[in-house]
């Protein structure tokens, strides 16, 4: 509960790309530090140039005055300095971009406004795993990113793992990284993509290999039973209202495929692309008034339910963990 | 008239009288001549004027008033994001505000700014009595400030753009923006681009041929080296965003799909095109202001510009370098690695230039003395918040930094420090240093301290914990934020900054209010500056023209201004008895011959009201009303045009010293010969892009190519071709027999030839790009099929606009022929229809190869 | 403005000779990879591209010089035969030091080509 | 499954508040006084991590401001909780906890609050006049 320092926001915040967990922003990073440290020197260094030329007397500032200042501070030491950065940038870009090995997890995310579909390629015999605005990930192994949307251009984008890469309709671009440690790094659409651009965020949440093989298990099932009557209702409220055209459960007859993936909905840390905290009662919120809460997203707002079937539906999908 | 402040020299350091070209006292009259010839009109009819010291304060006063209503949309966002999930504005709102704020500040700010000073100051600068074309920026004037009135309106509507300034498809196509949002900024700010250009090929010929004789170029003021590189970016720059705006805007009126994956179309091309003007234009609005400072960093240190060439070398660079950088905003968008670092290094080496500016300005205030006033202190600033910058820039132009901080409130804060430092601390800076130019008192100088202090200090508040924000996730763009990520007590600084800005600019207008008069006894030179536009002036600009002989001309020669004054130079009447200045040859500077220009006119403010109304009109859907405004503009022009081109008043006349020069003169020494081979350049790389996209089309969608049997028969391409070269041949005849057509000889029957082989031009053209599209059409092929389709259909369709200009222009050169106007001498019309002619022939030509010939080189 | 002197359009180009050149190098290399790596071009064709892009790289950055060199010697339009002096100075100094950038900015377009894969 | 666990809990301790609010004040049990310290500060922050603002309109709470149930503006000084219950403290942190529970047919879910999550939002929406 105790207030973050500014030091804790910078170093350790959700979204900080000044907070690396893995090898690509780690990188990213200390190009940062290092251009950041040169440009104070620089910075400081043609600040006292400026303020020598005012306040020296005329006698002690000749040296400053004529056209070998120029040349030697504005041609030769740029050149100098920027050739070396030059070569030191390249070869940071080249060990940036890295081929499939054998063990790259490949998962496809899909932009969409405004919210984000992650479908993981089958593995063994397993199939492959359909969920959205979520996207849980093994450390230690190389992580391909597939990126595609299905309409306007989005940008995916988790500062502490990486830097970011356009989703360009016609076009496939993939992004492979490495998760250092578990835990939960948050991500974000930075390309404005309409409306609700700023309601598009999504978590990463990366586990130890053991873990991440239980999640996928997990994932793997199909939707729980309703356990309740009161569940059980929620479902059938759910297909009666039609919300299978959109979504899918799977085990149920929902198959829609425009919206998000509901199968283990309940089990998301948030909802909405990650805008809202995940609970019946926020389920219930989303449901009832989406368009109020995310204007122009996709989901008609639902304000049909009496107010028990608006929450037997939420208590449905929050049981499908 | 002017108090110049300049010390009275010592008798043997003057040349004396006998060595100036004109005697004096000068003759009774003469000098209530040269006012009334260039009076301005009274009353209403003042709105009509055209001299360039009331077109260019319009103009400065219009883009500042843009700033402001732009500032405004600003603190209303900085409001919103003070807080967390803030609720001030809406989500819809806040799209909106953002998109005008950047377009705004973009295209009705910042460029116009820049251009107008150039209208204001460049002829005073190089003593020219105006600029060649003064309607033509007056028309360019009023443009902006129609179309640019009714821009900003939309938001009133709640009807404004709301996809972010650089418009990105398929955002913007009409499946994701069905509303007139999306049209109102492709049409408004398409037009506002044209306006710009308009102002572009004026200042290139006005710095080229109307200078001060003598001033060659290595004497020419570093403000128009800035100016002519200026304009040079705006020739090579803005045809890529017009040409983008209007396949966009045809993809959303027609369904042409350029931009739309689907059908072979892609949304990298906007970029591409949209970028390439994008990055130039960066340092379209920082050369003027780096002009600008350049010209007052030796007033205020009184001494000259250390390392002059250096300064030219490094805006020179700098204009090419511009155009090296475009991919630098689409570095996260999955081109391969090595293309992108090509990129870098344009990045690294475009990042020289600015240095050496800033040096030679370090150089300049070490060798002289600097005096602390207001315009000093925003020169400082910007040299602080510039650096800054600079610094950040290069970090940009690193490509894996760049993958973290693109569209982050890092580049914010990056485009901020550049265009803020780099563009609107010199503006201010230069607002205080002309001021005493144009109005009797100076601005405050106590006041402006306080203006300073808050700007600077609120501009470096509000942007320097930006850097912080967007390396610690910020994405721009973003209505709303969660709290939690460290992002709250770094937006609130930043908006609080935003108001002490604010407060900084309320103080300036407030002081503006106060002191600002516009009258013909001005300040003058308060600051002791060496440079001719500190001359004393009046609405002729200067009584005579100066010979000059150095950089400050008013350090080194301390009896110009009384010279100039007493009318002891070039031309220190009106010998046509019309408006003219001096054209000079464009290296050196020699007088070539006096140019009769035209006066006021209500066709240049009618005309401009007509053509933004036509795009306004257009833009909310009303056809009817808008072809009727489209046809009074064209009506206007015409008007205006008819007067343009006077003919000989008199053989010669003398301007003194001996010269005699002609009144008129025709082909590559005229200066509307210059500017039509500048719009010529303009046209020629609208064209150039127009190929690029279609090998871009290419390279990604090779699959919507046609095969080579699906394309016309080999014979059909042919037959445009004969035609577009039969009516280029037909003009060259028209050419050659208006050569023996002797002046004032319009009634002879010697006539006639020209007559009919320029009437013989005009159908056969038409018929060229008719049976072009005949055989397009005969394929089967569809503009809407494919982006091929699309590509190939808009080849013909900018021939036919070219072709219905070409109709327009050789009925308006027949109609000047019938009237008498025209002859072997008095041809300047006749030039510029053919120029025109024979470049849409070249260009009709090199699209029927391309067409016809790339899909079968590469679809065997 | 025509004859035997050299016309404007020939100084202005000699005087932006070094960027001239940087400019057609710059277009030429980032063409050839953009359309081969679009197109994908075989795997010959990317192993091809470091070499193509060294040649021209040299071959620009060596044009660049002999313009420096022209400018050092007071050769070329709009030095040579102009008789104001200053204006000769400008000429040539400006020459100069716009090939002297050209040159730099040349080399740096080439760096990628040896330390990047193409196309990746 | 919540609900079933923690009715009979509830329905105490609503027979205790119910009691309490017979007599003089409710104030007799201090564990109940309304508190604008540190629990309403502790409150506003359960407030806005469980997302109350997705159905209401909350003053000072960052978030959404929803409009599927009624704005809570005021709150403090309203006189019944959703119409039905006494706007007791300890009525109220029962209600946000398992509102179904004492008002079946109730549109606002179960919210996944402990017993003192539960007060501390109750003290922080009476500190709403």
């Amino acid at each position: 509960m105790a207030r973050s320092s500014i030091i804790d926001d910078v170093f350790s915040g959700l979204q900080s790309a000044l907070a690396p967990a893995g090898p690509n922003a780690s990188g990213i990073a200390e190009l940062s530090w290092i251009m950041f440290a040169a440009a104070a020197v620089i910075f400081v260094v043609v600040m006292v140039f400026l303020a020598a030329a005012i306040l020296l007397p005329p006698g002690r500032r000749g040296w400053l005055s004529g056209q070998g200042v120029v040349i030697a501070g504005g041609i030769v030491f740029p050149v100098v300095v920027l050739t070396a950065l030059l070569v030191y940038g390249l070869a940071l870009a080249r060990t940036l971009v890295r081929e499939d090995t054998p063990d790259t997890l490949r998962i496809h995310v899909i932009g969409e406004q405004f919210w984000w579909r992650v479908r993981y390629e089958r593995e063994g015999e397993g199939d492959e795993i359909v969920t959205a605005n979520e996207i849980h990930v093994p450390t230690g192994r190389p992580i391909r990113f597939l990126l595609t949307t299905r309409d306007v251009i989005h940008s995916f984008w988790i500062p502490s793992l990486a830097g970011k890469l356009d989703m360009i309709p016609g076009q496939t671009n993939g992004l492979t990284l490495a998760v250092e440690r578990p835990g939960v790094y948050r991500g974000q659409c930075a390309e404005f993509c309409g409306g609700a651009h700023a309601l598009m965020a999504f978590d990463v949440v990366a586990h130890a290999p053991a873990d991440f093989a239980a999640w996928r298990e997990a994932q793997l099932r199909r939707a729980v039973e309703p356990a309740t009557p009161l569940l059980a209702r929620g479902r059938e409220l759910f297909l009666a209202a039609g919300c299978g055209a959109c979504h899918a459960v799977r085990g149920t007859p929902a198959t829609g495929s425009i919206g998000p993936d509901l199968t283990h909905v309940g089990s998301r840390r948030s909802i909405a692309a990650g805008s809202f905290p995940n609970n019946q009662g926020t389920l219930a919120g989303w449901i009832a008034d989406s368009q109020h809460l995310k204007p122009s997203n996709r989901m008609p707002s639902f304000p049909v339910f009496s107010g028990e079937d608006l929450r037997a539906v939420a208590a449905y999908l929050e049981s499908l963990k | 008239m002017t108090a110049t402040v300049h010390k009275t020299p010592r008798a043997e350091e003057r040349t004396g009288p006998a060595g100036l070209p004109n005697p004096a006292p000068r003759p009774e009259g003469e000098i209530e001549a040269l006012k009334h010839v260039w009076r301005a009109p009274k009353g209403l009819n003042f709105i009509t004027v055209v001299n360039n010291t009331y077109v260019g304060l319009f103009y400065v006063g219009t883009a500042f008033l843009f700033f402001i209503l732009a500032g405004i949309l600003a603190l209303i966002m900085r409001t919103q994001l003070a807080v967390p999930q803030a609720d001030i504005v809406s989500q819809g709102t806040y799209n909106q505000l953002f998109t005008m704020h950047g377009t705004m500040m973009m295209f009705l700010f910042a460029v116009p700014a820049v251009e107008a000073m150039g209208v204001y100051l460049l002829p005073n600068m190089q003593a020219a009595r105006d600029l060649p074309f003064p309607r033509l920026s007056a028309y360019a004037f009023w443009a902006y400030f129609f179309g640019g009135l009714a821009f900003f309106c939309s938001l009133l509507f709640q009807v404004a753009p709301d996809t972010g300034w650089f418009m990105y498809p398929p955002l913007t196509g009409t499946k994701y923006s069905p509303g007139i949002n999306a049209d109102f900024w492709l049409l408004g700010i398409g037009f506002i681009e044209i306006s710009a250009i308009a102002g572009a090929i004026e200042i290139i010929v006005g710095v080229l041929k109307t200078r001060a004789p003598g001033m060659s170029l290595d004497k020419l003021p570093v403000y128009a080296w800035a100016m002519l590189v200026f304009a040079a970016l705006i020739v090579f720059a803005f045809p890529a965003v017009i040409l983008c705006t209007l396949l966009l805007e045809i993809e959303r009126a027609f369904g042409w799909p350029f931009f739309i994956a689907e059908k072979g179309g892609s949304a990298m091309l906007w970029q591409h095109l949209f970028w390439f003007f994008g990055h130039p234009e960066v340092y379209i609005i920082f050369l003027p202001a780096a002009g600008m400072v350049s010209m007052m960093v030796p007033t205020i240190a009184q001494t000259p510009l250390v390392g002059y060439r250096l300064v030219v070398l490094a805006i020179v660079a700098t204009g090419f370098f511009s155009f090296g950088v475009w991919v630098h905003h689409m570095f996260a968008t999955g081109i391969p690695q090595l293309s992108l670092s090509f990129f870098s290094a344009a990045s690294m080496a475009v990042s020289v230039p600015s240095g050496i500016q800033v040096f030679a300005w370090i150089a300049t205030i070490a060798n002289g003395r600097l005096q602390l006033t207001t315009p000093a202190l925003f020169i400082l600033g910007f040299l602080f918040i510039f650096t800054l910058g600079g610094l950040t820039g290069v970090m940009v132009g690193m490509v894996p930094f760049d993958w973290q901080v693109h569209d982050t409130y890092f580049v914010v804060a990056h485009f901020h420090y550049v265009l803020i430092g780099g563009m609107v601390f010199p503006l201010f800076a230069a607002f205080y240093y002309w001021t005493p130019l144009a109005s009797r008192k100076p601005l405050s100088e106590k006041l402006g301290r306080w203006v300073f202090g808050l700007m600077f200090v609120g501009m470096n508040v509000t942007f320097f914990p930006m850097h912080l924000t967007g390396l610690i996730g910020m994405p721009r763009r973003v209505y709303t934020y969660p709290a939690g990520l460290g992002w709250d007590w770094l937006n609130m600084t930043s908006t609080i900054g935003a108001f002490m800005i604010a407060a900084g600019v309320a103080l300036f207008l407030f002081d503006l209010v106060r002191r600002f008069r516009i009258t013909e006894d001005n300040a003058g030179n308060i600051w002791n500056a060496g440079t001719l536009e500190w001359l004393p002036s009046g609405d002729y600009a200067n009584r005579s023209i100066p010979r000059v002989t150095s950089r400050e001309p008013l350090w080194d020669q301390p009896h110009l201004a009384a010279d100039v004054e007493a009318g002891r130079y070039y031309l220190p009447n009106a010998p046509t008895g019309g408006r003219e200045t001096i054209v000079t040859s464009p290296i050196t500077a020699e007088p070539q011959y006096v140019v009769q220009m035209p006066g006021p006119s209500w066709a240049t403010v009618l005309g401009a009201f007509f053509t933004a109304a036509f795009f306004i009109l257009l833009t909310v859907k009303l056809v009817i009303p808008a072809i009727v405004c489209a046809v009074i503009a064209v009506g206007m022009v015409i008007w205006w045009l008819w007067d343009t081109d006077p003919g000989p008043a008199q053989a010669t006349v003398d301007i003194g010293g001996g010269i005699r020069l002609p009144t008129y003169v025709t082909g590559p020494m005229s200066h509307s010969w210059w500017a039509m081979v500048v719009l010529l350049m303009v046209a020629g790389t609208l064209y150039a892009c127009l190929l690029f996209s279609y090998l871009f089309l290419w390279t990604v969608s090779p699959d919507v190519w046609p095969k080579p049997d699906a394309l016309p028969e080999l014979p059909w391409p042919l037959l445009p071709a004969v035609l577009y070269a039969a009516s280029s041949l037909a003009v060259v005849l028209a050419s050659r027999s208006l050569r023996r057509v002797p002046a004032g000889g319009a009634g002879a029957a010697g006539v006639w030839p020209m007559r009919i082989a320029l009437a013989a031009a005009i159908p056969l053209v038409v018929a060229a790009v008719a049976t072009d599209l005949a055989a397009q059409s005969g394929t089967g092929l569809q503009p809407t099929e494919s982006a091929y389709g699309a590509v190939v259909y808009m080849f013909v369709s900018l021939q036919g606009f070219y072709a219905v200009v070409l109709v327009l222009m050789g009925v308006f050169t027949l109609a000047r022929s019938l009237a008498g106007k025209l002859d072997g001498v008095r041809r300047g019309t006749f030039d510029n229809t053919m120029l025109l002619w024979h470049f849409a022939v070249v260009q009709g030509l090199v699209g029927l190869a391309v067409t016809a010939l790339f899909p079968r080189l590469v679809g065997g | 403005m025509r004859g035997a002197r050299p016309g404007f359009l020939t100084k202005m180009l000699f005087l932006n000779a070094g960027l001239v050149l940087w400019a057609a190098h710059f277009g030429f290399v980032y063409g050839l990879t953009g359309v081969v790596c679009a197109r994908g071009l075989g795997t010959a064709w990317p192993a091809a591209v470091p070499f193509v892009v060294a040649f021209a790289t040299v071959v620009a950055a060596g044009l660049s010089l002999v313009v420096l060199f022209a400018a050092v010697l007071g050769r070329g339009p709009g030095i040579a035969g102009e008789p104001d002096p200053a204006l000769r100075v400008f000429w040539r100094s400006v020459t100069g030091g716009v090939a002297v950038f050209g040159f730099v900015a040349i080399v740096w377009s080439g760096l990628p080509a040896v330390l990047i894969r193409p196309c990746a | 499954m919540m609900g079933r666990r923690v009715r009979p809990v509830l329905v105490c301790s609503m027979l205790a508040g119910w009691l309490a609010g017979c007599g003089e004040s409710p104030t007799t049990d201090p564990e109940w006084r309304p508190s604008t310290g540190g629990a309403a500060a502790r409150g506003r922050l359960v407030v806005e991590r469980v997302g109350c603002g997705v159905c209401h309109v909350i003053p000072r709470v960052a978030g959404p401001r929803g409009t599927v149930g009624p704005s809570l503006a005021g709150f403090g000084s309203r006189t019944f909780v959703a119409g039905t219950l006494p706007n007791r403290p300890d009525v109220l942190a029962d209600f946000v906890r398992d509102a179904p529970s004492l008002v079946p047919r109730t549109a606002m879910p179960p919210m996944p609050l402990d017993r003192d999550a539960a007060r501390d939002v109750a003290s922080f929406l009476h500190t709403l006049r």
